[in-house]
């Protein structure tokens, strides 16, 4: 990571209202790079994700922290400058989980394609077919020509996201946030998307930022990882060597809670669940779940702080740990 | 402005109700037949002048120039006058009026005609020639003049008979104004007639209106908007006192007529029914309702009711005498009479109401409160009009409250109320006594012999009848702006009067 | 087939069984067409098992379980099992199911403690205080405080909801518990604590579990046997072990194949891919339902007759490449 | 509806009470609700015992005091015969909510019923009513109403009738469509595995899902039906006099038009004070039922 | 769409024959006939001219031969005669759906460009004071009877002095003073249809920005603007329209009191003298008429539907 990163979140904090959903995330990706942002469900990845994008809707705001696109601070710009900074779309491009909800029904999937497209200057009728097929071509839609005047429910699931992912890359953007791109497709489909997705990254050089609760599409898809829990990232480092060797409890216990496929024997199962933000427990957020937990754990919030490696790591015992996983 | 009549100009008459069709013979309702008189004449019609009174009948000679009546009575000659052509409306065109008309009108209103009533007594209708015609009676009816007169006795071409053209929509009549054009339920225009009979005592040409149009309006609030706004010259329906005032209060100078009505509400009691076939119990009821001051709070004017309705002046009961039978309330008497039937402590029944409209409905529940003071529950109930005419003449209600229909006779109120198998004999009334009377005063030639008759019987009927309790006939107003003069409204429908109207500018 | 000819070590005999939902159009709710969701599906379910059956997203399992819970008709073939059955009453306390969504398989109008006593209700098992007792001991069964009695559902996490749902079905105390995706929906530490809990409850009270999932991990960990599924049938069968880890069938080899695994040293690129999409059940390929996907396609492969082979306990489907039709 | 019916209700009594007083706590904790549900006791309490809050008979004719302008005598005036509008115009207000509270309950019951059978069961049954709904639903709902009520007679229990058949349909679709979705829920699959009938899933887990949308939907429809009794006996086939419904009153008004105001404005104001709150209560239930929310 | 369009057409005509049967068979249970009121004004009547009368509008025919007679003729494009007047039904329905069809139509666009309007800026302020504003009112005139808002509009005029003008003059002969006389009839029916679509765009445009592709359309640079009119409105528009469909039916019940009181000469005003003259044709070709109205109306909305969503589109083709 010796490139200065495109994406540089540092503490970032999100509220609604007066709940803190998601309280000091940080992470990086690099130019080309991919980062999957893992964790259980509510630990506010979509959160961190939409925060990044200016999508923050409903009362949602960053409270704290920043977020700096190729060196410049974006977290504190209003919507109306966000689009003047050209942030929305041409330089952030994004895909959502649910492909189906994310197109809207009623306009064609070229109609869509235009817009993303208007964005890149491309605006006259002529030049927006070409450009259009060239897109769902590029993403690997069958009749990309005939594929422009469907509407999204006369496409399958696969070929809406696929849809989905070429109208996110339309407006040529640097960085692409994928929030669980693949949740809702069939194992078979979601390597297809996922092998497109990350083809399309390496060969546009894109930063990708990948959502997901699934390990396995983690070590498929992503250089860095940044393991959340509770609204906080725990621990960051590269894939293979969290996989290898994770540091972090929570980590571990995630990892080890996954099925083997092996037949027969029980699962190392993580005993509770994640907390929520109105019975967030105090000091570090994961300690009544913690199998190492101490004294100290339940009062002293621990904070992400760097380790061998480029890992990062929140944890107090976060020496001993380190130690004893080498 | 002129005090003498001028010709020319034009009024815009408002009426309450749209005609459903122009022909005379299909339905009796009054609307249709006063729009078919500004078109139609009749053989004789009623005179009309500032001193005759709005119910009063004075035969004057319309298309009939005379007439004698044989000894007997059964025989009547009409001698027509020369001078009448049809109006100049295909398919009749012009054509020379004769007693041919005559003929196949009476015919056609004898066979399935609503007139087949007016004519029941009428035997043979001859015409020896064409500008006389012969009418012959099975039995003495001093009424038959009357009757020719009628409002519904409308004199037709005979083409109209024949299949030539349809008396739905086209009238052709001998009347003063030609019917022009006719939008339903906007305005129907008239014209006047040029070949027009009438003319006024100074030979001038009738009628002085040179146009009339007529303007359905159903809606009362629209009615007082358009009268107000000058939309409408002449007010024509039903009005009520208070909104009479304000309208005055904006018009200070308009023409205030009014009238008593020809219709009266009637609440009838069926003797059927358990304490009402108890004449005290009648008699009680009758004693028990306030007519002058319902008359006076709900229509803000009128006249008592009688067994003949008051607007037939000549006929009905003296004023005094009508007070004193139906005018005095009295609910200690009522009580006490109550109290002799085995009523001491009322009883209750139910007041069915035909839905005439709102102050009809304001009637039946003062009724009801007057009931209440003499310890009787009238338990109200609403039903439209023709369910409970239904109910009238099969006879299953307790006490039906209702507006009569607008005679013209006398004979026409008592045939129809106390006649055995009448229709409008809801109380089902069987005196044989009362029936030869009924019959009698039919054959007495005499006015004067005929007018004591008549009395005798209403005063028999209050005495010992009492199934049908007259209440109350309102006074109808017919304000018209002040351009309008000489505009008297008069009980026949037909605006018999309309001709001799003039309007100043 | 008459009672007695079931085996003894077997529940349940599927045998030929199809599932057509109607398509109903117009005025009159005419039936224009069918789903065929299930098309031909035979197998044994043999007494203490977890038989699993997997395949992607709309190939019929929910139908099958559906069906065999009796709750969907058959257009075709037979459903027997060793004790004759007649009535709802009767099957409640031989098949139960626990579904997916543990929160649409709750009412939310309705508190645990009812929701866990429906069955008892149902079948007048226990009254007062009686049941009350019967509940706290089934809550305690799942793990779950006996202060959730008076919880709604939506008070519960998606963990303890499905530990009601399960509840609910042990009330019955059934011979097999169909269970429809009952983990998909779960994080993996809750599903792995569900997990453990089924195999807790499945040694103690000898259940059988028919294990809808579309998660081969999943499967080859906790189910003993298992029915690969496509289209409406069945494309392999066997030993879970035997299957998910030599799987014969194309469609099984590509499914296995699609699978991420969490191994430091996968990598997106290296997967082989299946082309096109699963196409619709309203009118399914001919001859082999998987042949439009089949990377070793055969010109044969479209008026191949579908029929199962048996070898080495394992079943297959007819396949050209396989060499076994 | 046997044994089992008595024992299902039995069942669901503690549970439907307990929900019904945290539905009504809820309602109160809301600003909008809580505000309908004052201006909606008010109204009925007034209607109530109007009988004592009442200066006046609203029958009574004081036939010296006709079209008395509002004064402190007569606060909403007097009428053609003497007739004091303020009580009658809470006579008025009690005739028009027991009207629609008859025709609320008489719809939900029956509508409710059709709908849910219609709904659960679906196949001929549901295609049968479905079509008696829609020959039903084909005129606009006053014109049906017109028509039954002409044809029964002027009378409160006919305008009821009237107005309940018109009604049915609405509700019989609404609640049909909601039993299909309820239906579709995995715990109605898990209650017929666990051997429940037809009936018990009806009752337990049909009806009380469906009491939201059918207090919702009778909040509605309690508003049409007030604004319905009075439409017809404006036109005359409604509540006939003397009872002082609010459209009778009404329709004696508009010969005053202009010259007395008062006739019109005050039963005016109660209709809609009512159907306001009625319809405002729909909306507060519907947020406070609302799952989302909850 | 055009096999779904008549396919519905002849359903549509299957419940209007059931329909005439219900009101044919019912409405005989009213008492008293027509020839009741010809003659309702009459003296002496003898029941031999009212038997010959009925017996001339074959009323004295049994019930079933009736309808069949009446059947045939509405098979044959021929509504009857009036009983009443004389004149063909089919004329008297054509003049009196004129006016009633202008009232709900005016109605309905009056409605919905004031609902529709007001509901998306509702929407678009949310939570401001001018959205407090706009649902107070909607929330108001939602609750204002059709009948009370007719006779306070009448009110007003009075107490202005204001006259519509008089008689009712018909589109075709003048359409100005017809304007004048429709435009606030039509006013106070549309002020509740524009409260409920208000309220209705309102919810909708809310939930719909709150949609996935919404925030999607976000994220890939659409100008706020045509977030919410191109992709907000245009999925709002669904449940709008189906509100619109109701609203027309409820506009239907509304012309026939405001007609009422407005002294239009519609079809309610029609039928309601029909009723009360017991004019059997005129009633039964006024119902069918209401039932067609509704029917056109219900598969215009449908149709409509396909316009904006491709999916009902696709599913009716
Ligand atoms: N609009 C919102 N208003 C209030 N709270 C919200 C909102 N969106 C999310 N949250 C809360 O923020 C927390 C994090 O949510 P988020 O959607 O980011 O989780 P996630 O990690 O993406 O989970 P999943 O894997 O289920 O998508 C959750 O507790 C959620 O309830
Ligand atoms: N009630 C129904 N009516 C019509 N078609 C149905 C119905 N239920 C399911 N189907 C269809 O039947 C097929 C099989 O559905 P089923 O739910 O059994 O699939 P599944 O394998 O369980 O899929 P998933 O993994 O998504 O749950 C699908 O194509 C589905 O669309
Ligand atoms: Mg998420
Ligand atoms: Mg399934």
């Amino acid at each position: 990571m010796a490139a200065p990163p495109v994406l540089d979140v540092q503490g970032l904090a999100v509220t609604y209202g007066t709940l803190e959903v998601c309280s000091d995330v940080s992470f990086s990706v690099g130019r080309g790079r991919s980062l999957a942002l893992i964790g259980e469900s509510g630990s506010g990845k979509s959160v961190t994700v939409l925060a990044i994008a200016g999508l923050l809707g409903g009362g949602g705001a960053i409270a704290r922290g920043s977020v700096t696109l190729e060196g410049a601070e974006i977290s504190r710009l209003s919507p109306k400058e966000r689009r003047r900074a050209r942030l929305m779309g041409r330089r952030i491009g994004m895909i959502f989980q649910n492909p189906s909800r994310a197109l809207d029904p009623v306009y064609t999937i070229g109609q869509q394609l235009n817009e993303a497209l208007a964005l890149t200057g491309i605006t006259a009728k002529a030049d927006c077919r070409r450009k259009g097929t060239e897109w769902l071509r590029h993403v690997g839609l069958p009749d990309p020509e005939e594929a422009l005047d469907r509407y999204p429910h006369q496409l399958s699931g696969g070929q809406r996201q696929r849809a989905m992912i070429a109208i996110a890359l339309a407006s040529e953007p640097e960085i692409l946030i994928a929030d669980e791109p693949t949740t809702a497709l069939d194992v078979t489909i979601q390597a297809q998307v996922l092998n497109l997705i990350r083809r399309l990254q390496r060969e546009l050089n894109l930063a990708l930022v990948l959502v997901t609760h699934d390990f396995g599409v983690v070590a498929a898809m992503a250089d860095d990882v940044a393991v959340m829990y509770a609204g906080q990232v725990v621990e960051v480092g590269a894939v293979a060597d969290i996989i290898r060797r994770p540091v972090h409890p929570y980590t571990r216990a995630l990892l080890s809670s996954l099925p083997t496929g092996k037949p027969g024997g029980r699962i190392e199962a993580l005993a509770g669940s994640v907390p929520t933000a109105v019975d967030m427990p105090s000091g570090c957020r994961f300690h009544p779940r913690c199998g190492i937990a101490e004294g100290k754990c339940s009062v002293t919030a621990p904070r992400l702080e760097p380790s061998t490696y480029g890992r990062l790591l929140r944890c107090l015992n976060a020496e001993e740990l380190r130690a004893h996983a080498i | 402005a002129q005090d003498s009549p001028q010709s020319g100009g034009m009024v815009r008459i408002n009426v309450h109700a749209e005609v459903p069709n122009f022909d005379p013979l299909a339905s009796t309702e009054f609307g249709k037949h006063s729009r078919l008189g500004l078109a139609l004449s009749k053989l004789i019609d009623w005179t009309t002048g500032p001193d005759i009174g709005y119910g009063q009948f004075v035969p004057e000679p319309s298309l009939a120039k005379s007439w004698e009546i044989s000894e007997d009575g059964l025989t009547y000659t009409l001698h027509l006058r020369e001078d009448v052509v049809w109006q100049d409306v295909a398919p009749v065109s012009g054509r020379p009026f004769t007693a041919e008309d005559v003929v196949a009108t009476f015919e056609a209103m004898r066979n399935g005609g609503v007139q087949e009533g007016l004519l029941a007594d009428v035997a043979e209708i001859t015409a020896p020639d064409d500008h006389t015609v012969v009418l012959r009676l099975n039995q003495r009816n001093v009424v038959l003049l009357q009757n020719l007169a009628h409002q519904n006795m409308w004199i037709l071409p005979k083409e109209a008979f024949d299949g030539t053209y349809d008396r739905n929509t086209t009238v052709i009549g001998t009347g003063p104004w030609i019917m022009t054009t006719n939008e339903p339920g906007v305005a129907t225009r008239y014209e006047r007639n040029p070949t027009y009979f009438g003319k006024a005592e100074d030979g001038t040409q009738l009628p002085y209106l040179d146009s009339v149009e007529i303007l359905p309006i159903t809606d009362l609030n629209a009615r007082i908007m358009a009268f107000r706004s000058g939309q409408v010259d002449i007010w024509f329906g039903p009005l009520n006192m208070t909104q009479m005032a304000a309208i005055q209060k904006q018009l200070p100078d308009l023409n205030d007529i009014r009238t008593v009505s020809n219709t009266q509400t009637e609440l009838y009691l069926n003797p059927a029914f358990e304490p009402f076939s108890d004449l005290r119990v009648r008699q009680a009821i009758n004693m028990a309702i306030d007519r002058q001051a319902l008359g006076e709070v709900i229509r803000g004017g009128g006249e008592l009711g009688g067994v003949v309705g008051p607007a037939l002046s000549a006929q009905t009961l003296p004023t005094d005498e009508r007070i004193a039978l139906y005018g005095t309330p009295d609910a200690e008497g009522a009580r006490a009479l109550l109290a002799e039937a085995g009523y001491p402590d009322g009883f209750s029944f139910e007041l069915t109401a035909l839905n005439y409209g709102e102050e009809f409905m304001r009637e039946a529940e003062w009724i009801q409160q007057d009931l209440a003071e003499i310890g009787v529950t009238a338990e109200l109930r609403m039903i439209d009009k023709l369910a409970g005419m239904t109910l009238g003449q099969e006879g299953g209600f307790e006490a039906l409250f209702l507006v009569m229909s607008p005679f013209a006779e006398a004979d026409e109120y008592l045939s129809t109320h106390y006649l055995p198998g009448a229709n409008r004999n809801y109380s089902k009334v069987d005196d044989p006594e009362l029936t030869a009377m009924i019959e009698e005063q039919r054959t007495i030639a005499d006015p004067e012999a005929r007018q004591q008759k008549l009395w005798e019987i209403q005063r028999y009927i209050a005495e010992n009848v009492q199934t049908t309790l007259p209440i109350w006939a309102s006074e109808l107003l017919h304000p018209s702006h002040a351009r309008v003069h000489d505009w008297r409204p008069m009980m026949p429908q037909g605006f018999p009067s309309l001709t001799e109207v003039w309007v100043s500018e | 087939m008459p009672a007695g000819a079931v085996p003894a070590d077997t529940l349940l005999t599927v045998k030929d069984v199809s599932v057509r939902y109607p398509i109903r159009r117009g005025f009159f709710q005419r039936v224009v067409g069918h789903v065929g969701a299930v098309d031909g599906v035979s197998f044994d379910l043999k007494r203490g098992e977890t038989f699993a059956l997997v395949g992607e997203s709309g190939c019929g399992k929910s139908t099958l379980g559906r069906a065999i819970l009796r709750i969907e008709d058959l257009a075709a073939g037979s459903i027997t099992s060793a004790k004759e059955t007649r009535s709802f009453r009767e099957r409640a306390r031989q098949a139960q199911v626990v579904f997916q969504d543990p929160l649409g398989s709750l009412d939310p109008r309705w508190t645990v403690g009812s929701l866990v006593a429906e069955g008892i209700d149902v079948h007048r098992l226990a009254r007062g205080p009686e049941r009350d007792a019967m509940v706290r001991t089934l809550l305690s069964q799942v793990e779950l405080p006996a202060s959730a009695v008076h919880k709604f559902p939506h008070e519960l996490s998606g963990g303890q909801q499905q530990r009601v749902a399960i509840a609910r079905a042990l009330a019955m105390r059934p011979e097999l518990i169909v269970l429809d995706e009952a983990t998909s929906a779960l994080d993996v530490s809750v599903q792995a604590q569900i997990l453990n809990l089924l195999k807790d409850l499945q040694v103690e009270y000898g259940l059988t579990y028919l294990f809808v999932s579309h998660d081969l991990t999943v499967v080859g960990q906790f189910a003993d046997r298992v029915a690969v599924m496509y289209l409406g049938r069945i494309m392999e069968m066997g030993r879970a072990s035997d299957v998910l880890t030599a799987p014969q069938h194309p469609y099984t080899r590509a499914l296995l194949a699609s699978s991420l695994k969490v191994d430091a040293e996968a990598r997106i690129e290296t997967i082989p891919l299946l082309t096109g999409d699963v196409p619709s059940l309203r009118n399914p390929p001919s001859g082999c339902r998987f042949r439009g996907r089949c990377p070793v396609v055969q010109p044969g492969c479209a008026s191949l007759d579908f029929r199962m082979t048996t070898s080495g306990g394992r079943q297959i489907a007819a396949c050209l490449a396989h060499g076994n039709s | 509806m046997s044994h089992a019916a008595q024992a299902i209700a039995e069942d669901i009594a503690p549970r439907r009470a307990s929900r019904t007083r945290k539905i009504l706590a809820a309602l109160i904790r809301q600003p909008v609700g809580c505000t309908a549900l004052v201006f909606l006791t008010v109204i009925l309490v007034m209607a109530l015992v109007a009988p004592l809050v009442s200066p006046y008979d609203p029958l009574f004719q004081d036939r010296r005091a006709i079209l008395q302008p509002p004064s402190a005598t007569h606060w909403f005036g007097t009428d053609d015969i003497g007739r004091d509008v303020f009580a009658r115009t809470l006579y008025g207000a009690r005739i028009s909510l027991f009207v629609g509270l008859a025709v609320v309950s008489v719809t939900t019951v029956i509508g409710g019923l059709i709908g849910l059978v219609s709904g659960y069961f679906g196949g001929w049954i549901d295609t049968i009513i479905q079509r008696l709904v829609e020959v039903l639903d084909t005129l606009p709902s006053l014109v049906m109403s017109l028509f039954i009520a002409a044809m029964l007679g002027p009378s409160i229990r006919n305008v009821i009738i009237a107005v309940t058949l018109a009604q049915i349909p609405r509700f019989v679709r609404v609640v049909r469509s909601e039993m299909l979705k309820v239906r579709t829920h995995d715990f109605v699959a898990a209650s017929r595995v666990l051997g429940a009938s037809a009936l018990r899933i009806i009752l337990t887990h049909g009806v009380p899902n469906l009491i939201p949308t059918m207090l919702v939907l009778g909040s509605l429809v309690f508003g049409i039906a007030i604004m319905t009794e009075a439409a017809l006996s404006f036109l005359g086939v409604g509540t006939p006099p003397p009872n002082p419904s609010l459209g009778t009153m009404l329709s004696q008004g508009t010969r005053f038009i202009g010259i007395a105001p008062w006739l019109i404005v005050f039963p005016g104001l109660m209709l809609t004070v009512s159907v306001m709150a009625l319809n405002l209560i729909g909306d507060a239930l519907r947020d406070v039922l609302d799952p989302q929310r909850q | 769409m055009l096999t779904f369009a008549l396919r519905r057409a002849v359903l549509g005509i299957f419940v209007l024959f059931a329909v005439s049967v219900l009101v044919f068979v019912a409405f005989r249970f009213i008492p008293g006939d027509i020839v009741d009121q010809q003659l309702s004004e009459a003296g002496a009547v003898t029941p031999e001219l009212v038997a010959q009368k009925r017996a001339e509008m074959g009323l004295d025919k049994p019930l079933l031969v009736q309808f069949t007679e009446w059947g045939r003729g509405v098979i044959q494009g021929d509504l009857g005669n009036s009983l009443w007047t004389g004149r063909p039904v089919l004329d008297q329905i054509r003049s009196a759906l004129v006016p009633t069809l202008q009232l709900s139509m005016l109605g309905i666009i009056i409605g919905a460009v004031l609902g529709i309007g007001s509901g998306v800026a509702s929407a678009l302020w949310t939570g401001t004071p001018a959205d407090v504003a706009l649902r107070m009112a909607s929330t108001v005139f939602l609750a204002i009877p059709q009948l009370w808002m007719g006779l306070m509009t009448l009110t007003g005029l009075a107490a202005i002095g204001y006259y519509i003008p008089i008689p009712y003059r018909p589109l075709m002969s003048d359409p100005l003073t017809n304007l004048q006389q429709i435009i606030f009839p039509a006013l106070a029916l549309s002020l509740g249809v524009a409260a409920a679509l208000s309220r209705m765009t309102r919810s909708a445009m809310l939930e719909v920005t709150g949609a996935d592709f919404i925030r999607a359309a976000r994220a890939r640079g659409v100008s706020p603007g045509d977030v919410y009119m191109r992709h907000g409105l245009k999925n709002a528009m669904i449940p709008v329209l189906t509100l619109l469909g109701t609203q027309f039916s409820n506009l239907l019940s509304g012309t026939v009191i405001i007609e009422q009181i407005f002294n239009i000469p519609g079809l309610g005003n029609l039928l309601f003298e029909a009723v009360a003259n017991r004019d059997y044709p005129t009633v039964q070709a006024a119902v069918l008429t209401y039932g067609l109205l509704t029917i056109v109306v219900n598969l215009l909305v449908d149709l409509s539907y396909g316009l904006v969503d491709p999916r009902i589109r696709e599913a009716r083709s």
